[in-house]
């Protein structure tokens, strides 16, 4: 029953860290990872490219072309660790941050951008990627994931479905229902709870008392919390758990320790609740810098190395940018399309009484 | 032709439609070896399984929230609500998931979850167990609202809810469980199913159109009957569908007698009765003789169950509002 | 006088009413330190401490389960939603908890609690951040239903509604937030203020009544200027109250003008628009030249907002209406 | 990660026990109780007298005077030993089976009785007695109780709200929000939950796969298991419980472990699905026969006494069934009454509108 006063800087004894905010590779007792040379840089790039949109959206949103954005800063390692971990059959249930792991399900970021800029509500195909739509009213998609969860069990697939959160997300009533169905039903699903310190102004002491990964216990499944600064961490972690979800053995909750480097969205303005000494200090955990003194420190990479990724980087921020401004807007009639799967006479009325109002201003100067 | 109940209707419905489909599935609270606290579901699990007969936690939010989750995986889940009056914990999963995940998913997405509310009042229960909560989900977007009167109806509408890609709310109307009627369950008979979007004249009538839908139906035709012996025509609908509406069907019979009755159970202020009254208004504005009038259960809680006789309309309400009508 | 934004308005108004009674309370998330997302409570923790602005946990039944808690203590606690699209996890403790408790109670309980709701469109925001959810409150009994739409009122309502001893649903128009207007904050004027449940002619006009409230009346006052120019002279009045209704004063407005256009963002079908309409319609049946009209936002969910000015009634689409209206 | 299989007749290891079925006192390493012989007979007298009420009110509804009851039988001993263990400043919130805590807060049962045969929503002044309506929503009444207990933190009053719900609530998102909401507000209240093993039909393993009182360390505050058949027990936790919230220690969760021995409700038929072996192993265990075991070996008390309780239980039945059937119909215009605290027109619209409908009837045989 202590408080938790570790949010921010001081890392809790708990934390399952595989490399260090200075880029050492450290042992630990019951996770490990080996990935070839490859595929360190491939998480690299992965990591880099995914800012790289996100800075970009943020600049879009900026000029007037996105309406908001939620920004991912601080987020990568967390996003690409957990996605990465992911096989092509699996299921993922997105917040409307998960842009690094839209990346990783291989959704087109302008796509991401589309929702934000107000053209449609959710632009890709959830079924072709196996990544589901974004999802803003809290908590709400945690409950879907274990129903589809519950939906591979019945298949007798080999797959398993991962649920993204924030701590704020862990007070809602659906959050803690998700919970008990995983439990009770044993549903194979590892809810990914991305603990970046603050729901929008509310810093977590406002949602816990406890450290977040130790709920799970208390509906009797396994909780555990990885720094989600550190990308092999994060991959190893929710490797290990999708896989023991895949392989029967139920659900896991991770908390991703990690730091919302940005503001909540753009339209937030977090100087009004929180101090600058706790950015400073985060700042020095990067995910992205951590990795790179990894690989340099190895020679897995070189200046010219991450040359080259920064200027893939810049390529496809400018390509990012240039779709999204040619992005069409909707057609009007487009607001009764998609809302019924069959035919509904409400909305072919709607419809034809909209469309012959909108021609009768034709040729005329009004609206 | 069997002899069924209502609740047996639908009990009969649900096993042909997970006889037809592997993908259907049945959850909610006690819907497994009891049957459900209706008996709706009796005998299912036992033949079906506890992968398709799911006796789920007691949350109604994490019942409708995991049928949607089942619903992506390709799954068709018919999720039970026991009572009308516990539907609220469902709300946001109903009103922002379930109705407008397939809009947010631009068409990529279908929800076929069927949400079965057993509603309404005049079983003598406790507080929460006697509402008509269909205005809340009349006004949801994205929802497709059906509610069934007879064991006839309730066999195939249950049944064609189940195939709809859409999310229906199916209300039941629980008082009416227990009557009997004549089903149709032969193969053959499916082939003349009218489309669960239509409304039907269950009684013709020329002098004024009685609306109703659920329970009411039965009360509506009972007031018919005795109107008749005050040289009367009432044509009573059954609505069948609340959205969409078989707005055809209603306004040409009210185009033809000039008056209109709409009879719920629901409170009558910002009901469902009032779309109704408007859009045929609007529809049918050089034709009425007099305003379309409501009745209804008054704009209050659903009262304790020794006062529900006088809440709820009942033949003689009914009669007084026809009457009414006939005084303009 | 001084000049304030709607906003602002409401926080001055949270402000004198928490002076004048220790026992108010604010709760809800992002309302201390951050003063909430819209700022309406504003500098509201930093004076009165967080004992009585409360942020709380990430969960809007909580907020509303634990306010209604307070209330049973005596407090008068006023909860945030933070959006309109957000208030359906508390859909249950609202309507089957504050609503209902006190006739539980026989009477012995009263619940003064207030829910504030920023709601409407025409913001460039994603989904769920746009919506017009009232038709689902006006339909639940044992709540009060209000909707400001300007600084003025804003200021005078909140204080009302916080001094009521029933639950009072309290709509705000967030696109209305940051217009300005004259506001008599000095004590003495509270003596004039009019009562909560007034609606009030905001433009007198012998044409035809347009009802509206929120948002929409400055949209509203906007289309009746326009009309003037036409030569139509349009009533326009602000609804305030939609439940109760100050009926006789939109009746007998009606019954001037033969003619009424109801406007609210909120979809048609089934919406808080269609009980005007009927109402109206059973009251001022004999003085109606034309059907009433509604004009909204179409039956579908809240659109992405590239689309909402097609969504959203404008300026041109209550003239439609109106001229419709004259079409008969 | 176990299966909690403990349902049913084995007592599990962690529960709280200061009276066996057998009616031995047995210690307890963190509690205990000092009762004088008065208090013991009390006790014994409470829970005597309740069980009678609810026999009373089961024959009630069988003969159609009672539209449907819930019985608490088998659960006296939890209701008792909680409902003993209040002080007069604290505030209990009951489910709709709490008649025995009801009786511990001076309700007349005849109010009970008022709601389930469709009279009222509930007949009692929650404030006189601070005693809560029932709450039918299942969970709904645990926010209500955080809620109030936060307002007793914010009076700095020495007293704690109490909690009541079943096994079957802690599956609802609401229980789990007060949880939350308890433990960062560490509110003054205590969760007493009767696990009485179903939920209706529902077995406990559809709601959680370990045992509930661990529910509250994935909370942060503390959970413990009640023998609830034991009246001493369920005093002594409930006691301590209630003083570490009035002392500023915030939440505790108890769990009372006991049995549901008649139906859910009157409406309901258990041998569809639960086997009548686990019924007679719970008989054993029935909560008065072992306080009667001890008084008497114990030479507290006499079979005078004993017969004395007896009749006066019976008188009470009888008193109760007399002033039930005497209850008045309500008024139909009640219908209108204390929906609003102030006037409000549409009530007094439809109230004058149903008035003159009914008056129109006067007279005339219709009706
Ligand atoms: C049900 C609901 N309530 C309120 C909101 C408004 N809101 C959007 S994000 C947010 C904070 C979320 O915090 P957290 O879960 O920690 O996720 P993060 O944004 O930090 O990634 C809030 C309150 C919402 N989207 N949904
Ligand atoms: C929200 C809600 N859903 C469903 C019900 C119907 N219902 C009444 S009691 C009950 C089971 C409750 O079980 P439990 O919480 O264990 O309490 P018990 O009845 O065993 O005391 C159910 C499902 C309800 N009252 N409220
Ligand atoms: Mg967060
Ligand atoms: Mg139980």
């Amino acid at each position: 029953m202590t408080i938790d006063a570790s949010r921010g800087v001081q890392a809790p004894p708990e934390l399952v860290q595989l490399l260090t905010p200075e880029g050492e590779r450290v042992e630990h007792p019951d996770y490990d990872i080996d990935l070839t040379p490859e595929e360190i840089r491939g998480l690299y790039r992965d990591l880099v490219l995914v800012r790289r949109i996100d800075l970009e959206a943020v600049a879009l949103q900026r000029q007037g072309e996105l309406g908001i954005w939620a920004s991912l800063l601080g987020q990568e390692a967390a996003q690409i660790g957990s996605g990465r971990a992911l096989t092509d059959a699996d299921m993922a249930f997105p917040t409307y941050r998960e842009h690094g792991v839209a990346w990783c399900r291989d959704v087109d970021p302008v796509k991401l951008l589309g929702l934000f800029r107000g053209v449609n509500h959710g632009g890709w195909d959830p079924v072709e990627h196996n990544f589901h739509l974004y999802t803003i009213v809290i908590g709400s998609q945690t409950l879907h994931a274990v129903g589809y969860a519950m939906g591979i069990q019945r298949d007798g697939a080999e797959a398993a479905a991962i649920v993204y959160f924030g701590d704020g997300a862990t007070s809602q009533g659906d959050v803690n229902e998700s919970f008990i169905w995983a439990s009770v039903f044993n549903a194979p699903v590892v809810f990914f709870c991305q603990n970046n310190q603050w729901a929008i102004s509310e810093p977590l002491e406002k949602q816990s008392r406890i450290p977040l990964y130790r709920r799970a216990s208390g509906f009797g499944f396994p909780g555990i919390r990885v720094d989600g600064n550190d990308v092999f961490a994060c991959l190893a972690v929710t490797r290990q758990a999708l896989r023991n979800a895949r392989e029967g053995n139920g659900p896991t909750l991770i908390e991703a320790y990690t730091y919302r480097m940005g503001a909540h969205t753009t339209s937030d303005d977090p100087t009004r609740y929180r101090v600058a000494d706790e950015l400073e200090a985060w700042k020095l955990k990067d995910p992205i810098e951590r990795l790179k003194a990894y690989l340099f420190k190895n020679q897995l990479a070189d200046q010219a190395y991450f040359e080259a990724i920064d200027a893939e980087a810049d390529a496809l921020g400018r390509d990012v940018r240039k779709r999204c401004l040619e992005m069409p807007d909707p057609d009007p009639l487009a607001i009764f399309d998609h809302v019924y799967a069959h035919r509904h006479p409400l909305m072919e009325e709607e419809r034809e009484q909209f469309a012959a109002y909108l021609a009768s201003f034709e040729g005329s100067e009004g609206r | 032709m069997t002899t069924l109940t209502l609740a047996k209707a639908i009990n009969e419905g649900l096993r042909r439609a997970m006889e037809d489909d592997p993908k259907v599935l049945i959850m909610g609270e006690d819907v497994g070896k009891l049957g459900g606290v209706f008996r709706v579901t009796d005998g299912l699990q036992k033949d079906f399984g506890e992968l398709r007969v799911i006796d789920t936690p007691l949350a109604e939010s994490g019942i409708v929230g995991t049928a949607i989750g089942l619903a992506l995986r390709g799954y068709r889940p018919v999720c039970e609500i026991q009572f009308d009056g516990f539907v609220f914990p469902a709300a946001d999963q109903i009103i922002t998931q379930l109705a407008k995940m397939p809009l947010r998913s631009l068409g990529a997405l279908k929800l076929p979850v069927v949400v079965r509310i057993p509603c309404g009042g005049g079983i003598g229960a406790v507080e929460h167990h006697s509402e008509s909560p269909e205005a809340y989900f009349t006004h949801t977007a994205g929802l497709r609202v059906v509610a069934c009167s007879n064991p006839a109806d309730a066999y195939v509408m249950i049944q064609q809810a189940i195939r709809c890609d859409d999310p229906v709310i199916f209300f039941e109307p629980k008082r009416r469980y227990w009557e009997k009627a004549e089903v149709d369950t032969s193969p053959e008979a499916a082939a003349g199913w009218p489309d669960l979007h239509t409304a039907r004249v269950v009684r013709p009538g020329g002098d004024v159109t009685v609306l109703a839908y659920g329970p009411m139906v039965r009360t509506c035709l009972e007031a018919a009957t005795a109107a008749e012996e005050d040289g009367r025509s009432v044509e009573v609908i059954d609505l069948r569908s609340l959205n969409p509406l078989d707005t055809a069907l209603v306004t040409d019979s009210v185009r033809r007698t000039g008056r209109c009755v709409i009879v719920h159970e629901a409170p009558v202020y910002s009901g469902f009765g009032a779309e109704l009254a408007a859009r045929i208004t609007e529809s049918c504005f050089y034709h009425l003789e007099a305003p379309v009038l409501r009745v209804g259960g008054f704009s209050t809680p659903y009262p304790p169950s020794k006062l529900e006789e006088h809440y709820l309309p009942d033949l003689d309400r009914v009669l007084d509002a026809v009457d009414r009508c006939f005084a303009y």
